[in-house]
C-alpha cells in the first residue's frame, strides 16, 4: 500500500474488549497506508501529558478542561462514544443521592465523564463527598463493588447488568436525569490534525464504517476481530464477553453513528459546564476552540449522514 | 605519674582555600546547584516540551503552595500512613532483626524470607493491597511496610551479628548477663547499622506511600502530583516533584542528626 | 643457666593454697582444629606469669579458658581450689584490641564492671577516677576512646580490670597495639603498679624482652596443638632500675636462651 | 538451624514458607492467594505468551544497556569522587541526594523526556542504579589503603597505569558490591516505572492480570521478576565472593 | 659514650661523592601543621641509616619526602648529587603495611615493578624468581598474599623492592606488622641479606633495640615539628653473632641512651 502518513496513539488505559472496535478502524485504516503506533499508558492524564509533549498524537479522552486551562492547541475531532452510565451504591450504606454526604466515591479517570455525572449529582443534590478516588475500568469497580472494597461508584450499562446478576438486591441504582454527552473522544495537537490531513480523514473515515457495521450487527465485532486479528493477546474473559458487551452498548446507543458533529458539542458544553468541568457558560463557549470538525465533516459527507 | 598531652587526630586532605569569603568546596556546591538550575531554567525556556516548565515558574509554583497552605495540608496526609508504616516498620523490623541476630532459629525462619523480599521489587505487589486492605489509609500504611520492613530488618540483623566479638567477651568477662550483653553493649554497637537501616526504611517507605497514592487512590502529595498533571498545570506538577525530592533529603539528615544526639555521643564531637 | 628449669609442670596437681589458679589437663578442639593439648599448669598467687609461643600456638585459647570465656573440649580450671565454668568475680580480662565502648567515656569505661554489678553512680565513679588517676589518665576522664592514642586506649582497659578488684588480672598482649617506646614506658608503669596491688597476672605475650623483663614465670608452648615445651624462671631481682635489669646476665641469659628454642618454629 | 541432628540450609526455610503459602492457598484463607502449584503451572504457561516474551525482551535489552551504562558513569563518577576532594564535595551532595531521594516520583517525567520507548527505560535503569554505584565506587577508592598508590608510584607507575593496573583491581569488591545494589534498584526502578506509566507491557500485564482477578497470573509474574532479580544478584554476589577472597587481607 | 655524636647534622653542604641521598633543608606543613622543621641530613653510600623519634615527629613524612612521594614545602633532596622531584628507578620503597596487590601471586607481586617498566614477561620473572628464593620464600611463588603469614608478606615486599636493583631502600616501619619472633629473625635475615647487596638503606622504626642493632647511623627526631636531635653511631661490629651484638656494651649503652633521650617525649 502507498504510504499515507504515521500517528502514534496513546491510551490512558491497559488495552481491553471496549477498545475493539476502535481497534478494527485502526487495522483498516493501516490497510489503506496508515501507519499506527499504539501505546498504552497508565492513566488518562499521563497520556494527555504525552499529547501535549509531542510524545503521542493522538489521545482518548475528553479533555475540556485540560483544553480549557493549557493553551496548548489540542482538539477534539471525533465522538467514539456517549456518556451512558449508572451511579450505584451498596444498598446496606446508601439509599438515596442525599445519603452521600461524607462517602468515599470511585469513578474512572481524573476529568473523566464519570467524574463529572458524580459531581454533578453532588451539586444537584447539595452534598459533598469526602474523597474521589479513581479506579480505571468500569469492571475494576462493579469488583470492588463484589469485593465490599468500595460502596459508591458509577458502572455502563454491562457492569449495571452483571452488578444485579451476580448480587441481586445488594445494590441501589441512583436515578440521574436525562444526558446526552461524549464519554470518550479522539484529540489531537491541532497543527498535527492539519498536516496530517490524509491519514486523519482516513482513520475518521474507518471508524465511521466500523462503527455504523457494529451499530447494525454487534456480533460483527467478533467477526472483524478474528478477521484483523485485532489485539489477539487480551485475556479469554474479555473475548467471550466481547459480542454481549457490543449487542448491550449498541441497544442503548453507546456509539454514534457520526462521530460527533456541532450540536453535539453544545451539548457537551452545557453537561460539562453543569458539571463544573468547564468554568463559564455554556453560550459563551465556542465549538472551534475545542473541537476540530472538519475532518469528521468531510467524512460524513463522502459517507452520507445517519 | 604521666604527663598527659592531648593526641591530633591525622587531619586528612589537601588544605582548603576560600573564595569570596566561604570555603572553595561551598562555593562550587552552590555553583554547581546554579548550573543544575540555569539549565532547568533555559530548557524549559526553549522549551524542550510544553510540559516542561522552568525552573522559575516551578519555584514560583511551589512557593504559591506552600503558602495558601496545600503543600503542607498534602504532606500532612502523606505522613499519616509514612509515619504510621514506619513506626511499625521499625519497631517490628529491629525486633525481628534482633532476634534473627540473636537466635539461630529465628534467624532460619525469617532470613531467606526477608532476602528475597529485599532483593526483589515487591512494589509489583502494590495492586494487590487494594484486594486486601481496600483503597484507605490502611492500605497506603501496608504499602509502606512492605517496602520499608525488609530492609530495616536485614540491617539490624546484620548490625547484630557482627557485634564486635572482643565487646561481647568483655560484657561477659564482667559477668554480665545475657540482657545486659544485649542492650549495654549489642544494641548501642549496631546502632550505626541500625539506623543506616533505618534511614534506608524512611527512603523505601516514602517511595511506598507514593507509590500507593499515584496507584491506590489520589491523597496527600501523590494528589498533587496527579491532579496537577490532569490539568496540564506542569509548573505545579513539578513543583510538588521538587518538594519529594528536597524533603527526603532534608528527612535522611534529620535522621543523622538524630541518630548522632542520642545514640552515639561520641560522634558529636568530630 | 641454673634458673632455667625445663618443662615438667609445676605442682602438676596439689592444689597448693600457694596458687590461686591451676589449670588441669585441658585440650581445646575447635571443629577439627587442634588446638591445645592436656595442658596442666599452676599460676603461683602475686605471681606475674607469661605464656610465650609461636604464633597460633593457643595462648589466646587458653587464656580465655582460664578467663571462662571458652569451654574447654576437656580438663577443668580451679580458682582458688574450686572447679570454675565461666567467668568469675576473681578474673579480670584485659583486651589485645582494648574492647572498650567506643559510645562511652573513659570514665564510663572504667566504670563499667560496676556499673554491669549496679553498684551505684557516685560510688563507681568515684572508684574509677581513682584508678584512672593511677593509671596517669587524669584529666581525660570525659574524652571517648577515638580521641586516645593506642597507649592511652590500653590504661583504660588496664584501669577497667583493676578497680574490680579482682585477683587475677589476664592480659592478653596488651601492648601489641601500642607502638615500642610507649610500651617499654608500659612496661616499666605496669611492673611498678602491679607492686603494689598484690595481683597474679597471667600474661600473652610474643615478645621475649618483655615476657623476660616482667615474668617471675614463663610458660615456652610449643606449636599446635599447644603444649607446654618448657617452663621457666628468670629470677631477676626486680629492685634495681629497668635499665640494670636489662644489662643482667640472668635477663640476657634467659633472652637467649628463649630465643634459641623459639627461633626453630619460625616460617 | 539443625533439627535433629541434621543441619537444615537456609533456603529450606523458603521452602516452608511456600507450604504455608499453598495450604493457605488450598484452604482459600486470603482470595488474593491461590494454591502455589497453581501459580506455578501459570508461570509456564506466561513464559510461553508472544506478549510476554515481546515485553520480556525489550524490558531485558533496555536493562542491559542501561546497566552498562550506569557502572561505566558509577564507577567514573565514583573514582572522580575519591581521587579529587572538590569532585567529592560537589559530585558527593548529588550523588547523595539521588541515592536516596525517592526516584519513583520521577519518573513520569522521565517519560514526558525520553519518550515512550526503551529510552526511558534505559534512562530509569540508569537513574536507579548509577548513584549507588559511585557510592560504593568511592567508598572502595576510599578504602584502598594510601600505600597502594604510593606504591605503583615509587615503581613510576603512569597514572594510566596505576588506575588500570591497581587502584581498578583494588576496589573492585566495592564495585562489585555497588553494581548488585544499583541492580537490584535498577529491577525495582524498572517494575515502578512500569507500575506508574506501563510503557512496555510488563505494567500492562500486571494491571490485566489484577483487574481480572487473575491472581495466579499474577502471582507468576511476580515471582518471574523475583526468580530475575535474585539471579542477577547472586551472579554477581559470586564474583563478588570470589573476588573477596583475593581481597580479604586489605585492613 | 665516645661513640655518640650530639646534633650537627653530618656534612651539611658538601655533596661528597660517598654520601648517595643528601636532605637540604627540608621543611613540611600539612595545612598549619608543621611537621617538619629544616631538616639536613646525608645518607653515606651503603650504609643503613635509622630514623627513630616519637610518633607524629614526621619519619614517614621524611621518608616519603625522600622517596619523592611527598613534595617538601622548601628545600630540596639529592640523590647521586642531583636534585630530584619525584620517585625514581635509584630507590625503591618496602611499605610498612606491606601494600602488596592481593589479587596477584607472590611472583607477579614481585615482578610488580619491571611489569610497570614493561620487561617482558619471562625475564622479569626469572629475576622475580631469584629474589623470592633469596627472601626464603621459594616454593611459595604461587600463593596469593592472604594465604602467607606476615612476616612472609613482608619478605614479598622486600623481594619486590630489591628486585628492581635500586641502590637506595627506603622501609617505613617494616617490622611492625610482623610478630615479635618473627620480627627478631627478619632482623638477622635482612642483614646477612644486605651484606651482599651493599645497598644504602634508610629505615624507619619505633624500636630502640632493632635500630640500634641494625643501623649504621641513627638519627633521633624530635617531637614535632620534626627537627634533629641527634646522631648516633652505635660502631657495634657486625661480625659475631646476633646474641653476642646483643650483649655487647656499647650496644647496650646506645639503646640505654636512646631511651633516656626519647622516654621524655611519651605521653
Ligand atoms: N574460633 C576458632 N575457630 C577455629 N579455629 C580457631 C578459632 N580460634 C582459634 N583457632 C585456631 O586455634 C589455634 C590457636 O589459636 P589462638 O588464637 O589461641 O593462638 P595464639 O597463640 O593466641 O596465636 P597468636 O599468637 O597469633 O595470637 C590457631 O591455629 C587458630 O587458627
Ligand atoms: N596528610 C596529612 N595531613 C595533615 N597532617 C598530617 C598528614 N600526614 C601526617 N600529618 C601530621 O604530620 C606529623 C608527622 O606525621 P608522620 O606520619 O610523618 O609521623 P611519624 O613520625 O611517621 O609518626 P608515626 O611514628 O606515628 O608513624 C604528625 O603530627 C601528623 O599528624
Ligand atoms: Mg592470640
Ligand atoms: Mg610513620
Amino acid at each position: 500500500a502507498q504510504e499515507n502518513g504515521t500517528m502514534r496513539v496513546a491510551f490512558g488505559d491497559i488495552p481491553g474488549g471496549e477498545m475493539v472496535n476502535f481497534m478494527i478502524a485502526v487495522a483498516r485504516a493501516e490497510e489503506r497506508g496508515v501507519k499506527v503506533e499504539v501505546s498504552y499508558l497508565q492513566s488518562e492524564d499521563l497520556a494527555a501529558q504525552a499529547i501535549v509533549s509531542g510524545q503521542a498524537d493522538i489521545g482518548v479522552g475528553t479533555p475540556y478542561a485540560l483544553i480549557q486551562k493549557v493553551n496548548a492547541p489540542i482538539r477534539m475531532f471525533y465522538q467514539l462514544s456517549m456518556l451512558r452510565f449508572y451511579p450505584v451504591v451498596n444498598g446496606e450504606k446508601y439509599q438515596t443521592w442525599n445519603d452521600l454526604q461524607g462517602a468515599d466515591v470511585a469513578v474512572h479517570g481524573r476529568g473523566s465523564g464519570t467524574e463529572a455525572i458524580m459531581k454533578l449529582m453532588a451539586k444537584e443534590n447539595g452534598v459533598t463527598y469526602n474523597s474521589v478516588s479513581y479506579v480505571p475500568g468500569s469492571g475494576v469497580r462493579a469488583g470492588a463493588l463484589l469485593q465490599g472494597r468500595i460502596d459508591v461508584s458509577i458502572v455502563d450499562y454491562e457492569r449495571s447488568r452483571l452488578l444485579e446478576r451476580e448480587a441481586p438486591g445488594k445494590f441501589v441504582f441512583l436515578p440521574l436525569p436525562e444526558i446526552t454527552a461524549t464519554d470518550e473522544a479522539l484529540y489531537a495537537n491541532r497543527d498535527w490534525l492539519e498536516t496530517e490531513q490524509k491519514a486523519v480523514s482516513i482513520l475518521v473515515e474507518e471508524l465511521i464504517k466500523t462503527w455504523r457495521e457494529i451499530n447494525m450487527d454487534p456480533s460483527a465485532v467478533a467477526t472483524l476481530r478474528a478477521k484483523y486479528n485485532v489485539l489477539p493477546d487480551i485475556e479469554q474473559i474479555e473475548v467471550d464477553e466481547l459480542v454481549p458487551a457490543f449487542t448491550q452498548g449498541v441497544s442503548i446507543d453507546l456509539y454514534p453513528s457520526n462521530g460527533g458533529n456541532a450540536s453535539s458539542v453544545v451539548e457537551d458544553f452545557t453537561f460539562f459546564t453543569s458539571s463544573g468541568s468547564l468554568d463559564g457558560v455554556a453560550e459563551d463557549l465556542e465549538v472551534e476552540d475545542y473541537w476540530y470538525l472538519a475532518p469528521v465533516e468531510a467524512a460524513v459527507k463522502k459517507l452520507g449522514t445517519m | 605519674m604521666l604527663a598527659a598531652t592531648s593526641v591530633t587526630p591525622h587531619a586528612k586532605g589537601e588544605k582548603s582555600d576560600r573564595l569570596f569569603g566561604m570555603s572553595d568546596t561551598l562555593f562550587y556546591r552552590i555553583l554547581s546547584v546554579l548550573i543544575v538550575f540555569g539549565v532547568w531554567e533555559i530548557a524549559g525556556m526553549i522549551p524542550i516540551s510544553i510540559a516542561f516548565p522552568t525552573f522559575s515558574s516551578t519555584m514560583a509554583a511551589m512557593f504559591e503552595m506552600i503558602f495558601d497552605g496545600r503543600l503542607i495540608y498534602a504532606y500532612g496526609e502523606t505522613l499519616k500512613p509514612l509515619g504510621m508504616g514506619v513506626a511499625i516498620s521499625a519497631f517490628f523490623g529491629v525486633t525481628i532483626g534482633v532476634s534473627m541476630g540473636l537466635n539461630r532459629l529465628s534467624q532460619w525462619v525469617w532470613e531467606p524470607i526477608f532476602v528475597v523480599l529485599q532483593a526483589s521489587p515487591v512494589a509489583a505487589l502494590i495492586p494487590l493491597i487494594t484486594y486486601a486492605y481496600g483503597i484507605g489509609i490502611t492500605a497506603k500504611t501496608v504499602a509502606v511496610i512492605m517496602l520499608a520492613a525488609p530492609i530495616i530488618v536485614l540491617n539490624t540483623y546484620k548490625a547484630v551479628r557482627n557485634a564486635n566479638p572482643s565487646l561481647i567477651q568483655m560484657c561477659r568477662s564482667f559477668q554480665g548477663t545475657r540482657l545486659q550483653e544485649i542492650w549495654i553493649v549489642i544494641v548501642p554497637n549496631a546502632a550505626p547499622v541500625i539506623f543506616a537501616g533505618l534511614r534506608l526504611g524512611v527512603a523505601a517507605g516514602f517511595i511506598g506511600v507514593i507509590l500507593a497514592e499515584l496507584l491506590i487512590t489520589p491523597t496527600g502529595i501523590g494528589d498533587l502530583i496527579s491532579y496537577h498533571r490532569s490539568i496540564a498545570e506542569y509548573d505545579y506538577m513539578y513543583a510538588a516533584v521538587f518538594t519529594i525530592i528536597v524533603f527526603s533529603a532534608v528527612m535522611v539528615g534529620f535522621l543523622e542528626t538524630v541518630e548522632i544526639k542520642y545514640f552515639r555521643p561520641e560522634k558529636k564531637k568530630v | 643457666m641454673s634458673d632455667v628449669a625445663t618443662a615438667a609442670p609445676l605442682n602438676p596437681a596439689s592444689a597448693t593454697p600457694e596458687n590461686i589458679v591451676e589449670v588441669r589437663n585441658i585440650s581445646k578442639f575447635y571443629g577439627s582444629v587442634h588446638a591445645l593439648d592436656k595442658i596442666n599448669l599452676s599460676f603461683p598467687k602475686g605471681q606475674m606469669t607469661t605464656l610465650l609461643g609461636p604464633s597460633g600456638c593457643g595462648k589466646t585459647t587458653l587464656l580465655k579458658i582460664i578467663a571462662g570465656l571458652l569451654e574447654p573440649s576437656d580438663g577443668e580450671v580451679l580458682i582458688n581450689g574450686k572447679v570454675v565454668n565461666g567467668p568469675g568475680p576473681e578474673r579480670a580480662f584485659v583486651f589485645q584490641d582494648f574492647a572498650l565502648l567506643p559510645w562511652a567515656t573513659v570514665l564510663r569505661n572504667v566504670a563499667f564492671g560496676m556499673e554491669l554489678a549496679k553498684v551505684p553512680k557516685a560510688e563507681r565513679e568515684d572508684k574509677a577516677r581513682h584508678y584512672i588517676n593511677e593509671v596517669g589518665l587524669s584529666g581525660f576522664e570525659d574524652k571517648y576512646p577515638h580521641e586516645l592514642s593506642g597507649g592511652m586506649r590500653q590504661r583504660v582497659g588496664l584501669a577497667r580490670a583493676m578497680v574490680v578488684k579482682a585477683d587475677v588480672l589476664l592480659m592478653d598482649e596488651p601492648f601489641s597495639a601500642v607502638d615500642e617506646q610507649n610500651r617499654r614506658k608500659f612496661q616499666e608503669d605496669l611492673l611498678h603498679l602491679l607492686a603494689a596491688e598484690n595481683k597474679t597476672v597471667i600474661f600473652v605475650t610474643h615478645s621475649i624482652e618483655e615476657a623476660v623483663y616482667v615474668s617471675d614465670q614463663i610458660v615456652l608452648l610449643s606449636p599446635r596443638p599447644g603444649q607446654i615445651h618448657s617452663i621457666i624462671r628468670p629470677e631477676i631481682s626486680r629492685d634495681t632500675s629497668p635499665d640494670d635489669i636489662r644489662r643482667d646476665k640472668k635477663y640476657l641469659d634467659a633472652v637467649e636462651n628463649i630465643w634459641t628454642d623459639l627461633r626453630k618454629y619460625l616460617d | 538451624m539443625r533439627l535433629f541432628g541434621f543441619q537444615i540450609p537456609p533456603v529450606f526455610s523458603l521452602l516452608f514458607w511456600i507450604a504455608l503459602w499453598e495450604i493457605a492457598g488450598q484452604y482459600e484463607l486470603a482470595f488474593i492467594l491461590p494454591p502455589f502449584s497453581d501459580v506455578v503451572s501459570e508461570l509456564f504457561i506466561l513464559i510461553q505468551r508472544a506478549d510476554f516474551q515481546d515485553a520480556a525482551m525489550l524490558t531485558f535489552r533496555a536493562f542491559v544497556i542501561g546497566m552498562a551504562i550506569s557502572i561505566v558513569l558509577g564507577i567514573f563518577i565514583g573514582f572522580a569522587m575519591g581521587s579529587s576532594r572538590m569532585a567529592n564535595s560537589v559530585l558527593g551532595m548529588w550523588v547523595n541526594i539521588f541515592a536516596s531521594a525517592p526516584l519513583s516520583s520521577l519518573v513520569p517525567i522521565l517519560m514526558l523526556l525520553f519518550g515512550l520507548g526503551q529510552t526511558t527505560i534505559i534512562v530509569t535503569v540508569v537513574l536507579f542504579s548509577t548513584w549507588i554505584i559511585a557510592l560504593d565506587t568511592y567508598a572502595g577508592v576510599n578504602h584502598i589503603s594510601p600505600s597502594m598508590s604510593e606504591m605503583g608510584r615509587s615503581f613510576g607507575a603512569t597514572r594510566r597505569q596505576l588506575l588500570t593496573k591497581v587502584l581498578f583491581w583494588a576496589a573492585l569488591p566495592e564495585i562489585l558490591a555497588g553494581v548488585r545494589m544499583g541492580l537490584i534498584r535498577a529491577v525495582k526502578g524498572i517494575v515502578i516505572g512500569q507500575l506508574l506509566v506501563s510503557v512496555v507491557a510488563l505494567g500492562r500485564l500486571f494491571r490485566t492480570f489484577s483487574d481480572n482477578f487473575q491472581f495466579e497470573q499474577f502471582w507468576a509474574l511476580t515471582i518471574i521478576l523475583f526468580i530475575f532479580a535474585l539471579t542477577f544478584s547472586s551472579a554477581i554476589g559470586w564474583l563478588e565472593n570470589k573476588v573477596e577472597y583475593y581481597a580479604n587481607t586489605r585492613g
